[in-house]
């Protein structure tokens, strides 16, 4: 079956997840490949969304991360406080999947301005619960498309914190950022390129990146998405 | 016991000029109708408090009503960028806009402060981010017993707060279920509260995963059915995902978000 | 998920001698079985952590289970004091019971503090009170922003700890209701945790006021019919005011205490 | 209707409740007289209980602060965490009602300890939620039978603050003594007895105190329990 890069993107960070793990997903990206991962190898995968949803099952994927039909599925329902103090605070969640405007070669994450603060090129919309999630799921897996764009050699803003000061915090940060090109693994603290998609040279995710990206010599290709995981993927995309 | 009221009555008694003004609800059962009322009465230099600032502060903040936003997230949830808001931080249209910015645990625990008669609240956060070198609300702690180093955010009591709530009773004893966000601490830190509720009712029926906010803790209540659209209210309405995607349109072009202000602000 | 299993192999496996271990029920659902199982294994040095240790605590340091407590009333909730936790206080017997004593909002605190990941809490209490003489675990806090001195207190975070519960479904998702104490911040804030249950459901059905703990945060659960008598399980059975009468006299002398203790181990 | 002293005690607390407060219930005698005044004259009284009822409507007294009947009955019900951080520490509960054990001139309760802390001659149940009641409610008023044995000049441990140093806390403290023999209130910080109820000199409350109980010259004299109060209370004791 033929696959786009997007839907490659999302199979290879829907099979980071293990059966059983937990699970805190932005909305987008993240939640697409988290309910992929749930709708295939890992339907005990127990998502967490920001709005209080614990152990949601939606059969569709949701449109915001406070749906109804979050709600409606979750094993349990809590307030926006607890989520974030009794549930991601003490690094108790397996995972963290986030998106990114801008990350740097650390693994941190700009959402909150190009430009200066104080008079800024674009105001972005900033932090939402991105710097708890990254600074205290077990670790972190980060699903970005790749690009100059994207991928900045020195950030205006570090909203998240990557491979930095993590003293404070429970997690182990980012681990791994899957994008559309293939995924980067941190190497003495660099985020390394390890794995290429099928079809897709290393030069171009160098071309792609802002930084000057590092090629593991043992660079591995990522099995392309079987026909179960686009089945899967098509219908919960409706 | 909650006094019941119109909306436009409760807008006006309630809000005032430069007061300090929480309009909460993560998702579901934002109160985007005492939004507009609150557009409509005119009301100038607000200082608007919000975890998520999406579209209905986007209207306000449009309308020139804010001086200030304290906030955590401003996006139009799976649609963008919210314009006016930008608009506002990067030209100061049609007023300049102070911001103050926070993460989603921190403006969480504010409230929580609020709600706890405690001058501030204690979190595992903001560290080695850029968010402490603009925001001086947010300062380290040393834990008295482990010498361990944290981070400490103030109290938010918002002069008064405005939440959507599916029910109330006769006595002002509101209900709401589904997503309950943070508006019951929103409501708890506040000097003064409105709640509008899809209806009132004689007797609320216990139901899963309510929360209920006894009369005597919130100020006035006003009947407003879909007082919620564009967002949800649990068992009521479904979101209106069009007008989300809609508003990016309206919002992009001074001149449409003029229009619009002029049929919303009749 | 949790396991499932029977209550002697869960206390067998997660109760250790030299363990500090917190059974939490606030005037409901109390773990009496659970605690007797723990007389009955014999373990010895445990540290007891409870807000309100009440029989089943009195019957713990009776039979020398424990080494020290860490609780904030210690009575006989309507009938008087606890005469073993007054014997072990006042004379050492059967063993000395090293304590740490605070208030109600201390300890909820606390556990709070415990299940958030934070190594303190902050409250307004204590302050002029003689407690902080006698109790090391509270020190002066100061606000930050507002200068203010309050009061801070160290986590909780027991080695295990043990609540009793209406029901669990196959999973380990465990549900209760009626008044909740502090029992889910308890238990997320223990390393290890031991729910009893009523019963064991195929399917938990959403019921007003239930918390829900999902399996992935319990370790173990096992069935215990009655296992909170002769405290109540909201909707299955009451209070059995009776036997907490009938504790006064056992307790008051050793010898019946011993007596009691016999049938109880064997 | 002839009555008992403890009677009249109850009917004197369940008087200083106007209807529409709100009022943080010990069990026992509090309780009893909250929900007497909630029976007779303060119907809508909101009686919190500190495991989490707010609005509690019980038909018959509660034996505990926990009973089925309050979670049953309440408007709302919480958990303890919440009830002391939430709805007790901001000051937004009108009264307190409170037993004790031992008490001093400046309303001072000792609920912890007679003799020595390390070495006690009697080891009492200790703080529970009375430090935070005395603490955080508006005003807090306490019943509790006259006697010496209560009474105390010097208290060897405070358990909760009276008329001292309050400036952390958002209530104003004790404010009302009520007993079986009349009522004290603080004059120049000193609680005073400036009622008796009906029958009761004034010598018999300073007999039964171990302080030099000052005697106000304004003494008035409690009104008798009508017939009305009496049967209410009856009738909750059931």
């Amino acid at each position: 079956m033929s696959y786009t890069t997007d839907e490659m993107m999302t199979v290879a960070a829907a099979r980071v997840l293990r059966d059983g793990a937990s699970c805190f997903v932005g909305i987008g990206l993240p939640s697409t490949a988290a309910n992929l991962a749930r709708a295939t190898h890992a339907p005990d995968l127990v998502l967490i969304y920001e709005s209080g949803c614990i152990g949601a099952k939606p059969t569709s994927l949701p449109l915001s991360i406070g749906d109804g039909i979050l709600a409606e599925t979750a094993d349990s329902l809590v307030s926006v406080p607890e989520i974030f103090n009794y549930w991601l605070q003490p690094g108790r969640i397996d995972v963290g999947f986030l998106g990114a405007a801008q990350l740097d070669r650390y693994g941190n994450i700009n959402t909150t301005v190009i430009g200066d603060y104080a008079d800024p090129k674009v105001r972005l919309p900033g932090a939402g619960g991105a710097p708890e999630i990254a600074a205290s799921c077990k670790q972190v897996v980060i699903i970005v498309r790749q690009s100059r764009r994207t991928f900045f050699d020195r950030l205006d803003f570090v909203t998240s914190v990557g491979q930095g000061d993590r003293s404070t915090f429970s997690g182990a940060g980012p681990q791994t950022i899957i994008t559309d090109l293939g995924i980067l693994r941190p190497v003495d603290g660099e985020f390394t390129l390890t794995q290429v998609h099928p079809g897709i040279e290393a030069a171009q995710a160098v071309e792609a990146t802002g930084w000057p990206l590092q090629v593991s010599p043992d660079l591995t290709v990522t099995p392309a998405p079987t026909d179960e995981e686009l089945a899967a993927l098509r219908k919960l995309a409706g | 016991m909650a006094r019941i009221a119109t909306l436009a009555e409760a807008v006006g008694e309630l809000v005032h000029d430069g007061d300090v003004v929480a309009l909460e609800g993560f998702t579901h059962l934002i109160p985007f109708a005492a939004g507009q009322e609150i557009i409509r009465q005119g009301r100038r230099d607000l200082t608007l408090v919000r975890m998520t600032p999406d579209v209905i502060y986007d209207q306000l903040i449009g309308a020139g009503c804010a001086r200030k936003l304290i906030f955590s997230w401003g996006g139009n949830p799976g649609v963008g960028s919210l314009h006016r808001f930008r608009d506002a931080v990067q030209h100061a249209w049609p007023v300049p806009l102070e911001i103050e910015e926070h993460s989603h645990a921190g403006m969480a625990n504010r409230y929580v402060a609020g709600a706890s008669g405690l001058p501030f609240a204690v979190l595992r956060g903001y560290t080695g981010t850029d968010l402490p070198k603009h925001t001086d609300t947010i300062k380290p702690i040393t834990c008295p017993f482990t010498g361990e180093t944290l981070t400490a955010v103030p109290a938010l009591n918002p002069d008064v707060t405005v939440i959507h709530a599916q029910r109330a009773d006769r006595k002002g004893n509101v209900q709401l279920w589904g997503i309950t966000g943070v508006q019951k601490e929103a409501v708890l830190a506040a000097k003064r509260s409105l709640v509008t509720v899809e209806e009132i009712v004689d007797t609320l029926e216990p139901r899963p995963n309510a929360v209920t906010l006894p009369g005597w803790v919130v100020t006035m209540v006003a009947e407003v059915p879909k007082g919620a659209h564009p967002s949800y209210a649990h068992d009521y309405y479904v979101r209106d995902n069009e007008y989300y995607k809609a508003w990016d349109a309206i919002s992009r072009d001074r001149e449409e978000f003029q229009r619009w202000l002029g049929e919303v602000a009749r």
